[in-house]
């Protein structure tokens, strides 16, 4: 390993050969309430949850969405039916997204947009009459507009 | 108004019109204005009227919004030295006193327990503790406001023509000053520079209620705590400037405070205070 | 204590008291006043420090500009490390990227093109192709089903040709056929026998 | 290897040179390879004449620039200034310093829903900076909202602070209301 | 000012109330004060002490006969109200508003521990924060000049970080953000051996 | 002055006015504002558990589920690539809708006879661009595109097509451009970057894997060159319909590839204090600055 990254490294001097370190501690022995971390080592900042991070998405407007608990398991056996839904993304229930936003730092809870975002449509959803700003007076589905009154703003973005 | 009429009866100078920055067309809204006099001599000369800017010395009068500003500024340099060791921190109490059952003592495991006489302190207060916080720069602003417009109206608040290179600092002078003027017992005299010269200079040295400030050392605590507070014509426009300059600024008001952004200034300007090689104690 | 009451001695001999009300720390009094404070701490003589030095108060603070630039090593440190490449370079690779994929596209949808004259043709082929099998399968089949018939009425249940035990049973029924061509024979001819004795 | 210089290079640059007397063990490379100064030649420099307007618009702004003139109101993006009608009603609706105006959207706890065990949460517009008779001007809101929504709505005035909060209606209709009285 | 509610008056259209919306319930938006708890706490009591206007020498105070516990009385306070520290309180508390800008109050704590100036306070951070950015700031000085009081110091931050990361439940609020870090996106996918914080003890 | 008596603001300080003095005492909250907490006495709040157990015992952490104690909820679902694994790989553009410009430009922020480019949009305090977490430079939506009344000549990172259409439909000039994130914190906030003492920065191209975009005359980026750029506009107003006036809004030049301010070269130092602008001389440096540059390949 370390020999080919002596070549490489004209050209990629930053990269450090990437020492695969197997500690003692694999992924399987390590228990859950590792996964809750308030405070940090290093920085005493909270550390978001890495298997919230790895299964779960967040879309701006607060909901988590995660995929089909057991999609890829003797997909030969089921039907066409099942083969069909377990492709599909499900979202989750309130408590489970308020538990979620417990688990990750607010880094994550931050409305993102990516130009021709595939989960761009699903970023908005319409009919719910819960209110539009949390208890710090910021939209909570909305994207943040800048000096527009709603008059305006709901001529132009369909957003809640 | 009232005070326009009286004006004329006296003939003194015309009153100096100022344009106030931004005045709202709001009509509910009443131009407050106020005496321009000066420090020669112990009667007050009136020498003019001046209009003072609504947005800055009537507003609201907010005790709530002052009443923060106060605690603020009470709480937010607060230092609690103290610190009570834990049993982990106590020397000795390693070991088991006696054993756990059978000797019809307590159970217990060190000597340093919080039960203990001389033992540590289960919650105990912490080191350095401090209850630093920054208000909101609106509610500060506000704050100011509210004291400014408080003072103006109980007739506390005097605009005077200069106050430096004034020739008399006889104390004996500006106590008869006040008294004629019927200020109160303690007088707070803002003056747009740091440095006051003249006889104004050694009346503060001698008295100890006679205390004068730069712009930027204005605060409510002051503000409300000294009887009478007596602004000089450049303090008075540096204060209107700066408060509605932020008033109307472009970057938003709610801003939090955050450390890390003065960290590495802060770090840096103490550095010389510290011990080079040892860490500091507390 | 580091405020103090100063006086200066004024032309005509008349002290005049200067005092500084402002309660600050000498540096910080004078950047309250906007002046530029002298340097006075380690951590002021470093090189970020004194470019930011520089960037706050311009001339005034004593710093050469020169300084702010980086140092001609560095600069050929930084070519040596080769981490930029140069952007004609990377244009020319891009266009002849972009050269290869619409060759590859051209090529792929003249492909497409001769493959979509042929299309009809190869279509009936392959239905042809179909058909025959078709009839192959058929003789064989035939023989297979028509037996596998035969078994499952036999025994009244559906018999997997693969089954070990489908062989077995094939024997049994081929060795019963046979014994039923003989019996049938040998009745003809008792009957046959019988008609001649009949008469 | 090229690493390995780097770091040295940075490590000469970062201590400055004042401390002479560097103890050996302190940055043992530089003693253990006892490479001498490296010499740094900065650049040369020459102060080019500028149009200074060009590093003008670059500084950020720092009050709230005054509304340029337009022809016909409302502009472009919607936006209309107060009108002189708005002085001529008992009471007046200053707005925000940014010219937009001061109405604000606050959630506050309801009650507690017996179903789902969960704080119903309602949904508030705050409209702020009222001055002159409050009780007016709430009035005539309602007037205006109810007619619209054919539901009542609840209002709260707080006189001293000059902020009306309302309940039941959406922030547009209230926009609209100011508008239509001219604030 | 008290709440002033009105519900219009039902038109006499039929007209069909789409949304029934209640006035506020019962607890109006300010709470109140009902019942005052320290009211009951803070009894006073009457020592039946009468001022004497012409009396000379020592007066006879109110006291239990022979009674070996000593009244306490709070010792006598110098208050200056003019002293300089006093007449100066809160002086360029306002200084970045009021000034141009350049300085900020928390620079000029010059009573507060260096680390500690402009840190956020008790109510904003906790003892485990804190005594982390002080291992941060002085961890080299600390091992090499007072090893005692760095074990101290690791022994209790190992204490707290056991108590706030496992002991405590969950936290029902949002995350509060005390502006010590930047937002990065701390996402270590791959690396599946860093999992524990126990692994980064240093 | 009687209009001003009706308002409550002046009926309470003419109420301040006849009070006595104010004192620092008297400065209270309003009544009810906080009320004293809730005292839970021993008694009432075991929930069950003795205190011992609430204070002590390490509790269940988040998301732990009756069961098996090393699979948490959050472990019951199969993990997903593109949800968040490429996070430190995915650029994020803070989105700017045509209508948002048109009320920018309305109340004076923007100066529409100038051009317009990160610089500009910044100094209005209105947006928060973090180039550390990898945001690239703002992306022009099409919110309000129907009626987009202004010409101007704007540079955005990320435009739609119908965006693009709307500016050129109105007679202005759009380009989209790369800022590398060195380019891209001075151009946020250049005051800061010159009150660090920095020199103003090189604008890189764009990695290998952005070049695409914007060498592509369709998004009109800045390495296209101007024919290919000019027929593109034609026929984009021949798909769309719309009459293209006759001149484009040309304010100034535009920028040149590694130029990060309009009018100031790449490698000046400014001294904002003197009003000074210094350029380096000597050969090494100038070209340092000069010669154009592409990103590094994973930025």
């Amino acid at each position: 390993m370390f020999k080919i990254g002596l070549q490489t490294a004209q050209t990629s001097l930053t990269r450090t050969p990437a020492v695969l370190s197997s500690s003692a501690r694999g992924i399987a022995n390590i228990p859950a309430h590792e996964y809750h971390i308030r405070f940090d080592q290093q920085s005493g900042r909270k550390r978001p949850a890495q298997d919230v991070l790895d299964r779960f998405k967040r879309l701006n407007n607060g909901m988590w969405i995660h995929a089909h608990a057991g999609k890829n398991k003797l997909r030969y056996m089921k039907d066409d039916k099942w083969q069909k839904t377990s492709l599909y993304y499900e979202t989750c229930t309130k408590e489970q997204c308020q538990m979620l936003d417990k688990l990750v730092t607010p880094f994550w809870l931050r409305p993102k947009h990516y130009p021709n975002d595939p989960y761009q449509a699903y970023n908005v959803r319409h009919g719910i009459d819960s209110p539009r700003v949390d208890d710090k007076g910021r939209f909570v589905r909305e994207r943040r507009k800048v000096l527009l009154d709603d008059s305006t703003s709901s001529r132009y973005f369909n957003d809640c | 108004m009232f005070l326009s009429q009286l004006m004329r009866q006296s003939g003194a100078s015309a009153s100096a019109a100022r344009n106030l920055w931004r005045k709202s067309e709001n009509p509910f809204i009443s131009t407050p204005q106020a005496w321009l006099t000066d420090l020669e001599q112990v009667e007050e000369k009136k020498r003019g009227i001046i209009d003072l800017h609504p947005d800055v010395f009537r507003v609201a009068p907010r005790l709530d919004i002052l009443h923060r500003n106060l605690t603020w500024q009470k709480v937010y340099r607060n230092v609690q030295m103290t610190k009570m060791l834990t049993k982990a921190e106590m020397p000795g109490g390693g070991r088991k006193p006696w054993p756990q059952k059978k000797t019809g003592r307590a159970h217990v495991g060190s000597i340093r327990q919080p039960e203990f006489i001389h033992g540590g302190f289960a919650n105990g207060v912490r080191g350095p503790r401090t209850w630093f916080y920054m208000l909101p720069d609106a509610i500060r602003l506000q704050g100011l406001c509210v004291a400014l417009t408080l003072k103006h109206a109980q007739d506390d608040l005097h605009i005077v023509e200069n106050m430096q290179d004034l020739q008399n600092g006889d104390p004996k002078f500006w106590q008869d000053l006040c008294e004629s003027r019927n200020w109160g017992y303690s007088v707070l005299m803002i003056d747009d520079s740091d440095v006051i010269s003249g006889g104004l200079a050694e009346a503060q040295e001698q008295l100890a209620w006679l205390n004068c400030m730069p712009v930027y050392g204005l605060n409510c605590y002051s503000i409300i705590k000294y009887d009478t507070v007596v602004l000089s014509k450049n303090a008075l426009e540096k204060i209107e400037q700066r408060l509605l300059q932020h008033l109307h600024r472009a970057k938003p008001l709610n801003l939090k405070y955050r450390y890390q952004d003065y960290k590495e200034k802060i770090l840096n300007e103490s550095r010389a205070e510290e011990n080079p090689n040892m860490p500091p104690i507390v | 204590m580091w405020r103090g009451l100063i006086r200066r001695l004024s032309t005509n001999s008349e002290q005049i008291a200067k005092v500084d009300v402002s309660y600050l720390r000498p540096r910080h009094r004078i950047l309250a006043a906007g002046g530029v404070p002298p340097v006075e701490f380690d951590y002021e003589r470093e090189r970020a420090a004194r470019r930011e030095r520089f960037g706050k108060f311009g001339l005034a603070s004593g710093v050469s500009v020169e300084e702010l630039y980086p140092t001609v090593e560095e600069i050929e440190e930084e070519y040596a490390i080769g981490l930029f490449k140069e952007l004609n370079e990377v244009k020319q690779e891009y266009l002849e990227l972009k050269k290869k994929q619409d060759e590859a596209h051209k090529n792929r949808l003249a492909e497409l093109e001769k493959n979509l004259k042929k299309y009809p043709a190869a279509l009936e082929k392959y239905e042809a192709s179909l058909v025959k099998q078709e009839k192959l399968k058929d003789e064989k089949e035939i023989a297979l089903e028509k037996r596998i018939r035969e078994i499952q009425e036999y025994f009244g249940y559906w018999m997997d040709p693969k089954d070990p035990r489908f062989e077995v049973m094939l024997e049994q029924k081929e060795a019963e056929e046979k014994k039923a061509v003989k019996l049938a024979k040998r009745e003809e001819v008792q009957k046959k026998r019988y008609a001649e004795v009949v008469q | 290897m090229f690493s390995r210089r780097l770091i040295i290079r940075a490590a000469q640059f970062s201590t400055s040179q004042s401390k002479k007397t560097e103890k050996l063990w302190e940055n043992p490379w530089k003693h253990a390879l006892h490479q001498q100064e490296q010499p740094r030649t900065s650049a040369k420099v020459l102060e080019v004449p500028i149009d200074w307007s060009y590093v003008e618009r670059l500084m950020p702004i720092e009050i709230i620039p005054d509304v340029p003139k337009h022809e016909t109101y409302p502009t472009p993006s919607g936006w209309t200034p107060p009108t002189e009608a708005a002085k001529t009603h008992s009471y007046y609706v200053r707005r925000r310093r940014d010219h937009m105006l001061p109405l604000y959207l606050e959630r506050k706890r309801d009650l507690l829903n017996e179903k789902t065990l969960d704080f119903d949460y309602v949904e508030l517009v705050v409209l702020r900076n009222v001055d002159g008779n409050i009780f007016d001007c709430e009035n005539e809101l309602r007037q205006f909202v109810e007619a619209q929504l054919d539901h009542p709505i609840a209002t709260h005035v707080d006189e001293l602070k000059g902020r009306i909060k309302i309940k039941g209606a959406p922030r547009k209709i209230i926009e609209q209301f100011l508008y239509s009285k001219g604030f | 000012m008290l709440a002033s509610t009105s519900v219009s008056k039902a038109s006499n259209l039929a007209r069909i109330v789409i949304l029934p919306i209640r006035s506020f319930h019962d607890r109006s938006s300010v709470p109140r004060v009902v019942d005052d708890r320290e009211k009951s706490s803070a009894k006073y009591t009457d020592a039946g002490y009468n001022f004497r206007y012409h009396q000379n020498g020592v007066d006879a105070l109110p006291r239990i006969p022979d009674c070996k516990v000593p009244v306490a009385r709070p010792d006598f306070k110098v208050r200056e109200p003019w002293s300089v520290e006093n007449a100066r309180f809160g002086q360029n508390d306002y200084i970045d508003l009021l000034g141009d800008g350049s300085i900020h109050p928390a620079q000029l704590q010059y009573h507060t521990p260096t680390w500690l100036r402009g840190f956020p306070g008790q109510h904003r951070a906790n003892e485990l924060v804190k005594l982390i950015h002080y291992r941060n700031l002085y961890d080299s000085k600390l091992k090499q000049n007072s090893p005692k009081r760095w074990h101290e110091l690791r022994k209790r931050i190992k204490y707290l970080m056991m108590q706030h990361n496992y002991n405590k439940q969950d936290e029902l609020n949002r995350e509060r953000d005390l502006g010590l870090w930047d937002e990065k996106p701390d996402y270590t996918f791959k690396d599946k051996s860093r999992r524990s914080f126990r692994d980064e003890i240093p | 002055m009687s209009q001003a008596l009706r308002s409550a603001k002046e009926r309470a300080l003419q109420i301040v006015e006849q009070a006595s003095k104010i004192r620092i005492q008297d400065a209270r909250d309003n009544l009810g504002a906080r009320t004293s907490g809730r005292q839970v006495r021993k008694a009432n709040n075991q929930m069950g558990h003795t205190q011992g157990a609430l204070e002590r015992a390490a509790k269940p952490p988040l998301g732990w589920i009756w069961g098996d104690f090393f699979r948490p909820w959050q472990r019951m679902f199969p993990g997903e690539k593109h949800f968040n694994a490429d996070i430190n790989v995915r650029r994020e553009y803070i989105p700017l809708s045509l209508i948002e410009l048109t009320r920018l430009i309305d109340l004076g922020w923007i100066d529409p006879s100038k051009p317009i480019d990160i610089s500009t949009l910044c100094r209005t305090q209105k947006f928060q661009i973090n180039p550390n977490i990898r945001q690239y430079g703002f992306d022009l939506t099409e919110e309000g595109a129907d009626s987009f009344p202004y010409a101007i000549d704007i540079e955005v990172q990320y435009a739609t097509q119908s965006a693009i259409a709307a500016v050129e439909k109105a007679g202005g000039r759009i380009r989209t451009s790369y800022y590398d994130v060195n380019a891209l914190e001075a151009a946020i906030d250049p005051k800061k970057w010159f009150e660090k003492g920095n020199v103003v920065p090189q604008r890189k191209a764009p990695p290998k894997t952005l070049i695409g975009y914007y060498m592509d005359a369709k998004n009109r980026g800045y390495l296209a060159d101007e024919s290919d750029i000019e027929n593109n506009r034609i026929n984009l107003a021949n798909i769309r319909g719309y009459k293209l006036p006759d001149h484009e809004m040309v304010t100034e030049p535009l920028k040149t590839v590694d130029q990060v301010f309009h009018g100031i070269p790449a490698g000046s130092v400014i001294s904002l204090a003197d009003k000074k602008l210094y350029s380096p001389t000597n050969e090494i440096h100038r070209e340092y600055y000069s010669k154009q540059v592409a990103d590094k390949q994973y930025s």
